[in-house]
């Protein structure tokens, strides 16, 4: 496997990610499209730590999952009291701000 | 043993940040220990001290770095020089006036936060929160956290730090969004709407993150622009990273096409977060933009010339333009917000150390503003009746048809809110104007006279809204119907019980005497102003001053910057 | 007494008054109005002071000089200083205010109605006195940009607060032209000192003076300013903003507004255009002085055409502004002396045009001319100055409009005499507004319902009196006055670098000796 | 050194094959006779409301615990590398390390002081 | 907090160039029939131990209630077990209408075989001789072996999870729901608890850490981190006294109540194999792993640490922790959810994080700060007395003031709208008649008629 493939590969996942932010309602399923970007970040990293031959790539995906994890708690606070407001997790429920 | 070798870590320069930091952390001990009854008194005192503290450090920084030109701390991690300095003293400043209005209490000894932000709007346990007078004290450690983030925002020279940075800033602010106390599925939408964004926005900025730490085999600054000088084949993954860390960067500064959520989150969000935000994240965000635009990617200038000319001309045009349609007084600033981002971004096009001193003044002129202008707002309130038909004060009327007439009833605070959207315009003796002026002579200095005009433009056409504003507040009768309080949402905002007469404080004096025409008084106006107990009024009076004093006499905080204004690698 | 800084304390004193007017205790509101003519008369002394201390000799340089950095960070300098025209206009217009002051006693509520609003009107035109002496003693282009946007507030609030019924609307379309024009040459301005030598003191007059500047930048530089100027001293396609402030306005504020702002832009292209920008102004002259005749031609027209007595006195603002500008872009000695003669003058004219309009609009409680009717008979004394001041707008011979009008169009004569005749025209056609305004408004017979008007009262009196004196005073000894404009108008034809041309036809006015050109 | 992952691949293999197997295997041999009532989810009888999918609700409790747990989880994941190289990482190490527990700390006293922990 | 970065970013630096030799087994002759031999055997291990594991239990905790549990299919009713599976097989698979149908069958499938895939790290023994080829009893080992255990155990947990919701139905999803966070609030405990161990061994290979103990097994200095461990592995598996998840008084069974034939079979199995494999974590961890306990590791100059001999101690050890198992089994209750919650978040982890600490501090002072030994054991004896008598002299909480003994209180029964008999420490106001009575006896007296009330309640 050369490096492309793991671009390739981190490139791919990137996109589902993407894609699922934009075209998914569902406030969760959103937030999971995020994760799926964020990890696909994370194996380019690793990827390209190994293909420099440093660390500082390994090392920011820890700090990467450090993070996610920490949006993963502020994100479920403010989607559970949404949920719990509106008893509905779509994003297009929420809509009081449409201008 | 292996090769590690403990970094030297040089402490002095980081007592900003880490004052900051080690009282939000001490807030949060705060929060598990002291006594409910006691628990505000104490936060506040904390919140203020540390943040004074944070400026009283940058102070004593301020010669070190004028004679050196600031340090590396954290083995390259973070550079304290001028500019980080001048932003830090900027966004403590900010801060600390920001928390003043967190603070204050309005009738009722309501402040702008929920009782109980987890309570689901409407339920009884909400009530029983609200009844016993429970308070969300958490909001000053948060606050102070999001400051830390920004006080280190802008200090970064590696994007490690650079993204934890980011992340330490939002993600407080994201929970502040949704704890407005009226309004609150609003509130709750904000939050959730900037917390998707924002986390969709870093996903995106992390991965360009990634292909640049693929491009160059470094996640310091210095090392990717030395990188950028010689081709290595890669430069595919050079030019899109840069394009995708810098749109996690333009989504904080609120500039198009990433602006979306501006408006919706500043309408939504309590508005002394939006205050707090709109000010203090901008210039936590233009600091680092200033930093990777000119210590990571000069290599890259030509290329990047264009996406920053195009984004800027967009932000002014759009910013201004929806800004022209908007009905909401909070919308509206939200758009002028990226209006003014717009401006900000001719600054750092310049690409010279001009432009960084324009950029840094902007800032600190815009700020001052910002924070002023919303405090003022969170004083506008809806008059209504609350339970047993006690006239009661409600939300914030931010309709802009709620504001007619406010120069008669209330001229002092419509005199001050005038004051303020004239710096925002930019007209000349305010703060605004000199800011302007300062980014523009950059830009054309930077041969980007075109940025300048169209920059002028905007200006131009941005006047037709903030005089909209006056002409609403000093040319428009009061409204005699009072406004229904509905929210426009169908879900009315909890009812103020208690039959707390309606204050007026600062601004009752004139107020009694300033009715020109003998208004028939038989209903009371549907807007009324509330002083609650004086806070908001210290930080907006301190704010208007500096909007006058940075506009009349700038020279001082001019010269100042501009003798530190260098940026390290 | 040399030594004194009698351009600051000018600056200085009606920022204080103004202050005075807003901090007054409750108790002292009645006595709002004594205390802004004090403020105001204390003002004309400090003018009589200055005039002294200004040395007539030598009116072409900049005297007063009072200087001082400001923000030395952007080339910045608080730079006072004036010449000869500068100190005519700012001794008109401290005279324009104290009588508008005057004439503003009953303009807002009655006397023993809340006086709140006066208070707040009184202070606004103090505030904006001392924009107003400072604009025309700016000697930094920076100080000058920042003082002709500034004053926009004040004015803003003068006619959106206190005027008629469509206030709001003229109000917002006064600030936005203006603020445009503005923004405009901020870019000008911004552009001129990258320009310039730079440095703390980059923006001084005298150090942007003779620049070697890329004659494209210059054009556009100048096409920048000039725009500004234009639309404040409203010139034919930028005007429109002029006409409805002006109807919308209370009397004092127009007066203010058209006798004293306006004279803003033609000073500047005056001060600025000409000596900073010699080349595009050459270049820019033909077309410009096309504009300026449409500017005279086409503000007659309309302002023959007006129902509404303020519209019509605006619009013969556009006409006489056209004048004034065509004189400064003939580019003879004695056009420019004429064109700077001719901002005072129109400032004293029109401004008791406008007084005395007001003052009838204030006893009919109507501005259109066809409520009005033989009011010759029932107020002599008000139709009286009314026609005096009419013909002083037609520029008859012995008040001082003539004398000024003569010198323009003489002057442009040598250069362009085309144009010249064109322009003359719109003598003629002056001659027709202000006699048919006359014969429609005063002659004929009398309406009952005005039958009961009141004559002008001695406050009144007062308020357009000394401006008819001075008119007078003008026309028949021009001397000293032209002594203060015209070695400023050879130096500009000096720094403009273009032959002087003498007038060919009639006499030229000898300087220094009383005027004899009835 | 051979990859030490590989023989993981292996084992997985075949776990995978039995996991399946199994199934399929039970799917293959059982019996197949459906009625009604055997397909309802079991409720004791009453009809199931609401749905567990879209409505099934669970105390916030739960979530809060997800969320307490993150962090710890983030904590012990910093940990073990750490742990790891105690000696190399020295004093240095330590105190940082020692920071970093303290700062995780506070927020589990304040929820612990809070009533975030408690079950009622 | 800002050095953490710094100090995190030169981590994998130094764990890099620690690690060069990260691994003490050498599968350096390893061969790919090697390696399929010893996975196949691992899994047949492991289905035989469940197999015995679930007689055992049933023996053991039939033994201890005086019953003889299993004892009709074969010798000692040992094929029991296999008769169950074998009838679980061929019974009826029934896939519950409203299920999520794919991650209702995949569920299943995840937890077994995660469960199966945590003895590819652990180390049976020594290198021994596999049909001509030198090499280690263990399938495989890495550098973070143990954070592999780890990530398997909570892969795991989604199976019990996805099990629960995909069923869509409220006690599976309750008991799923339950199960995690149980789960969770576990591991934290257990992943703290493995920290000394770490720092200990300075390895997290298995191999290593089991090599490590060649002097003296952890379980002995670090006591208080295996107690926490021991806890914290029966609550991982859902075990008894902590089964709550699958609590049959509450919730039916569970995740696992929508199940049926060889789905429900795989549940199980996974239950056990996942004791089974915590138990080997603790062999491993804190029993020294396949070395010989003390007086026989001694004989014949540690004869019995080679060859083929250590996978029996390794078998017993494990075994000895499945005989903890069933032993808690047999003689615990099971907790309340709140108590249960409560042990593990204010109990296990706090006491984890102090040890964390403490050890911490203890091997710094060793290792780094070159204190020697003696010091440091009569510096740690002061600091224990000072903390007595510290202990002695804080006065100790006051019991919460007693309630003042009242007496029964007064309630009315109707309040409710119909009438309901009074609970202890109530007691009904006096019947209508009663009442008159009393204030028949009330009017006479000299207070009057109107402190009825205060009558009574002298």
């Amino acid at each position: 496997m050369s490096l492309t493939h793991y671009l390739v590969l981190a490139a791919i996942l990137f996109a589902i990610g993407a894609t699922t932010v934009l075209l998914r309602r569902n406030a969760i399923i959103v937030f999971m499209g995020v994760e799926l970007m964020l990890n696909s970040t994370n194996l380019l990293l690793v990827t390209f730590s190994r293909f420099h031959g440093n660390l500082s790539g390994q090392v920011l995906a820890f700090f990467v999952m450090v993070v996610a994890a920490a949006e993963v708690v502020v994100g479920l606070a403010i989607i559970v009291t949404i949920f719990r407001t509106r008893r509905s997790a779509s994003v297009d429920d929420v809509n009081l701000l449409k201008s | 043993m292996s090769g590690f070798i403990a970094p030297e870590i040089a402490w002095g320069p980081l007592v900003p940040v880490l004052v900051v930091l080690l009282a939000a952390v001490l807030g949060v001990l705060v929060e598990a220990f002291v006594p409910d009854a006691r628990r505000r008194a104490v936060q506040l005192t904390l919140t203020l001290a540390s943040l004074a503290g944070a400026l009283l450090a940058v102070a004593a920084l301020w010669s070190g770095v004028e004679e050196t030109g600031g340090t590396d701390v954290l083995g390259g991690s973070l550079v304290v020089d001028g500019p980080t300095l001048v932003l830090q003293a900027t966004i403590a400043l900010l801060a600390l006036l920001s928390t003043l209005i967190f603070a204050d209490r309005f009738a009722g000894g309501e402040d702008a936060f929920a009782p109980s932000a987890a309570a689901v709007p409407g339920s009884d346990y909400e009530e029983i929160a609200r009844r016993k007078g429970l308070r969300q004290t958490e909001v000053y450690p948060l606050l102070l956290f999001a400051t830390g983030g920004m006080m280190l925002f802008p200090a970064t020279t590696d994007l490690l730090t650079l993204f934890v940075a980011l992340e330490v800033l939002s993600l407080p602010l994201y929970l502040l969004c949704g704890m407005g106390r009226r309004r609150r599925l609003l509130s709750q939408e904000a939050s959730m709407k900037y917390f998707l964004l924002g986390a969709f926005v870093s996903a995106i900025m992390l991965f360009g993150i990634a292909l640049l730490y693929g491009y160059s085999g470094s996640l310091r600054y210095a090392d990717i622009a030395v990188a950028t000088a010689t081709p290595n084949g890669l430069e595919g993954l050079l030019v899109v990273g840069a394009l995708l860390l810098l749109a996690g960067l333009f989504f904080k500064i609120g500039a198009v096409p990433f602006h979306m959520w501006t408006p919706d989150v500043y309408q939504g969000a309590p508005t002394p977060v939006t205050g707090f935000m709109a000010a203090c994240t901008k210039v936590a965000a233009f600091g680092a933009l200033l930093r990777v635009v000119y210590g990571m990617l000069p290599g890259m200038a030509w290329d990047l010339d264009v996406v920053l000319w195009t984004v800027a001309i967009l932000t002014m045009v759009v910013g201004t333009v929806a800004a022209l349609v908007q009905t909401d007084v909070k919308r509206l600033l939200a758009y002028s917000s990226i209006a003014h981002a717009g401006f900000v971004l001719t600054g750092i096009v310049a690409l010279d150390d001009a432009g960084i001193t324009a950029v840094l003044f902007y800032l600190l002129a815009y700020g001052a503003t910002t924070v002023g202008a919303f405090g003022l707002i969170a004083l506008v309130r809806e008059q209504g009746t609350g339970d047993d038909d006690v006239p009661a004060v409600l939300g914030e009327a931010t309709r802009l048809s709620q504001w007619a007439g406010l120069g008669r009833t209330h001229p002092v605070l419509a005199v001050t809110f005038t004051l303020f959207l004239l710096s925002f315009a930019g007209i000349p003796l305010t703060a605004g104007f000199v800011g302007k002026f300062a980014v523009f002579t950059a830009a054309v200095e930077g041969g980007a006279w075109q940025l300048a005009l169209v920059g002028v433009l905007a200006s131009a056409a941005a006047a037709f809204f903030y005089v909209r504003i006056i002409v609403l507040m000093f040319f428009t009768e009061v409204p005699e119907a009072p406004v229904t309080a509905g929210t426009g949402t169908g879900v009315a905002p909890a009812a103020v019980a208690g039959s707390t007469p309606v204050v007026h404080g600062a601004t009752g004096q004139q107020a009694s005497v300033a009715t020109a025409e003998p208004v028939t008084t038989e209903r009371a106006p549907a807007t009324t102003v509330v002083a609650g107990e004086g806070l908001t009024v210290v930080a907006v009076v301190v704010c208007a001053v500096l909007t006058v004093v940075l506009g009349v006499a700038p020279s001082p905080v001019l010269d100042a910057i501009a003798s530190v204004a260098v940026l390290l690698p | 007494m040399s030594n004194f800084p009698w351009l600051t304390a000018l600056v200085v004193l009606p920022i204080l008054g103004a202050a005075a007017m807003w901090l007054l205790p409750a108790g002292a509101r009645p006595r709002t109005r004594v205390v802004a003519l004090g403020f105001a008369l204390v003002e004309v002394l400090l003018v009589v002071g200055a005039f002294l201390a200004f040395d007539t000799g030598a009116a072409a340089t900049h005297q007063l000089l009072d200087t001082a950095p400001w923000i030395p960070a952007l080339g910045v300098s608080w730079a006072l200083g004036v010449d000869g025209v500068g100190l005519a206009l700012i001794a008109m217009s401290v005279v324009l205010v104290a009588v508008v002051v005057l004439a503003a006693w009953r303009e807002q509520g009655s006397v023993d109605g809340p006086t709140d609003r006066l208070r707040h009107y009184l202070a606004l035109v103090l505030l904006l006195e001392a924009f107003i002496v400072l604009v025309f003693a700016a000697r930094d282009v920076f100080l000058f940009y920042v003082v002709f946007e500034a004053m926009l507030i004040p004015v803003y609030f003068m006619i959106g607060a206190f005027g008629g019924a469509q206030r709001r609307y003229a109000a917002v379309k006064f600030l936005l032209y203006s603020l445009a024009g503005g923004l405009v040459m901020l870019v000008g301005v911004i552009a001129l000192y990258l320009q310039g030598p730079g440095g703390p003191e980059g923006f001084l007059i005298e150090n942007l003076v003779g620049l070697d500047m890329d004659p494209t930048v210059e054009k556009w530089i100048f096409a920048s300013f000039f725009l500004a100027f234009a639309i404040k001293a409203p010139m034919f396609p930028v005007h429109t903003w002029l006409p409805d402030a002006a109807q919308q306005a209370p009397a004092g504020t127009s007066t203010l507004l058209v006798g004293v702002l306006d004279k803003v832009g033609t000073f500047g292209m005056l001060t600025l255009c000409l000596p900073l920008f010699p080349a595009a102004s050459r270049w820019a002259a033909p077309a410009i002085i096309v504009l300026a005749v449409v500017s005279v031609l086409y503000g007659a027209l309309l302002a023959i055409g007006q129902k509404d007595m303020m519209r019509l006195v605006a619009y013969t603002s556009v006409s006489h502004f056209g004048f004034i500008v065509l004189g400064i872009f003939a580019f003879t000695s004695t056009s420019i002396a004429g064109s700077s003669f001719y901002m005072v003058n129109h400032g004293l004219s029109t401004g008791a045009l406008f007084l005395l309009v007001g003052f009838l609009a204030a006893r009919r409680g109507s501005q259109q001319i066809v409520d009005f009717g033989g009011l010759q008979k029932v107020v002599p004394v008000l139709a009286g100055l009314f026609l005096v001041v009419g013909l002083s707008a037609l520029s008859l011979p012995g008040l001082s409009t003539f004398v000024s009008e003569f010198l323009v169009i003489v002057g442009t004569f040598a250069r362009h005499p085309a144009a010249a005749i064109v322009a003359t025209l719109g003598v003629v056609l002056a001659a027709i507004y202000v006699l048919w305004l006359y014969q429609r408004v005063f002659t004929g017979p009398v309406r009952p319902e005005l039958a009961a008007m009141t004559d002008l009262g001695t406050r009144e009196r007062w308020v357009v009196g000394p401006l008819v004196a001075l008119m007078l005073v003008l026309g028949f000894l021009p001397g000293p006055a032209l002594d203060l404009v015209r070695p400023p108008a050879l130096e500009s034809i000096a720094q403009l670098g273009v032959d002087d041309v003498e007038p060919t036809v009639l006499v030229a006015i000898p300087a220094g000796t009383e005027g004899s050109d009835q | 050194m051979s990859n030490p992952y590989v023989p993981l691949l292996v084992m997985i293999g075949i776990a995978a094959v039995l996991a399946l197997g199994g199934v399929g295997a039970s799917a293959i041999l059982g019996p197949k006779r459906y009625n009604r009532a055997k397909l309802e989810a079991y409720e004791c009888g009453i009809e199931p409301t609401p749905h567990a999918i879209g409505g099934g609700r669970f105390p916030i409790k739960y979530y809060l615990v997800a969320m307490t747990f993150i962090i710890f989880d983030i904590e012990v994941v910093f940990l073990y590398p750490w742990a790891v190289s105690f000696t190399e990482l020295a004093t240095f190490g330590l105190v940082s390390i020692l920071v970093f527990l303290l700062v995780i700390t506070v927020p589990f006293v304040y929820e612990w002081k809070r009533g975030g922990l408690e079950w009622d | 907090m800002s050095v953490l970065p710094t100090v995190l970013a030169a981590l994998p630096t130094a764990v890099g160039d620690g690690a060069v030799a990260p691994v003490t087994a050498d599968f350096s002759q390893d061969v790919f029939w090697v390696w399929l031999l010893k996975a196949v055997g691992i899994i047949v291990f492991l289905l035989t131990s469940v197999l015995i594991a679930i007689w055992f239990e049933r023996r053991v905790v039939g033994r201890m209630q005086l019953r003889p549990g299993p004892n009709v299919h074969g010798p000692f009713g040992l094929l029991q077990s296999l008769a169950d599976a074998m009838k679980l097989l061929v019974k009826e698979d029934v896939t519950v209408k409203a299920a999520d149908k794919l991650v209702y069958i995949l569920a299943p499938m995840i937890a077994v075989l995660c469960s199966l895939l945590v003895y590819a790290v652990i180390p049976f023994g020594p290198e021994v001789n596999m049909f001509g080829v030198i090499t280690p009893l263990q399938l495989t080992d890495f550098s973070v072996a143990v954070l592999y255990i780890l990530a398997c155990a909570a892969v795991g947990v989604y199976g019990i999870v996805l099990g629960g919701w995909s069923s869509n139905s409220t006690y599976p999803l309750l008991g799923g729901v339950r199960s995690t966070a149980q789960v969770i609030s576990y591991e934290l405990a257990m992943g703290l608890s493995l920290v000394s161990v770490f720092i200990m061994a300075g390895s997290m290979s298995t191999s290593q850490i089991v090599d490590s103990q060649t002097q003296i097994w952890w379980f002995l200095p670090l006591l208080p981190a295996f107690v926490i461990y021991v806890i914290s592995m029966v609550g991982e598996t859902n075990r008894l006294p902590f089964d709550l998840p699958e609590a049959e008084g509450e919730l039916v069974g569970g995740y696992t109540t929508e199940y049926s034939s060889m789905k429900f079979a795989w549940f199980f199995l996974a239950e056990y194999i996942n004791m089974l494999n915590v138990s080997a974590v603790a062999t491993t961890l804190f029993f020294g792993g396949w070395r010989a306990p003390w007086p026989i590791s001694a004989i014949n100059d540690g004869m019995f640490n080679t060859g083929w001999w250590p996978f029996l101690w390794f078998v017993a050890k494990v075994w000895l922790f499945m005989f903890v198992f069933v032993w808690i089994r047999g003689s615990v209750l099971r907790f309340r959810y709140d108590q249960f919650m409560k042990i593990g978040w204010k109990v296990l982890i706090p006491a984890a994080l102090v040890w964390v600490v403490c050890v911490t501090l203890v091997q710094a002072a060793r290792q780094l700060w070159d204190v020697d030994l003696r010091t440091l054991l009569f510096t740690l004896a002061g600091v224990v007395l000072v903390g007595l008598v510290i202990s002695f002299l804080v006065p100790e909480k006051k019991p919460p003031a007693e309630e003042e003994p009242t007496g029964p209180k007064e309630f009315d029964p109707f309040a409710g709208g119909y009438p309901v008999p009074p609970l202890p420490g109530q007691v009904l106001p006096p019947s209508p008649r009663a009442q008159r009575r009393l204030a028949a006896a009330e009017a006479a007296g000299p207070s009057g008629p109107e402190t009825p009330l205060e009558v009574r309640g002298g």
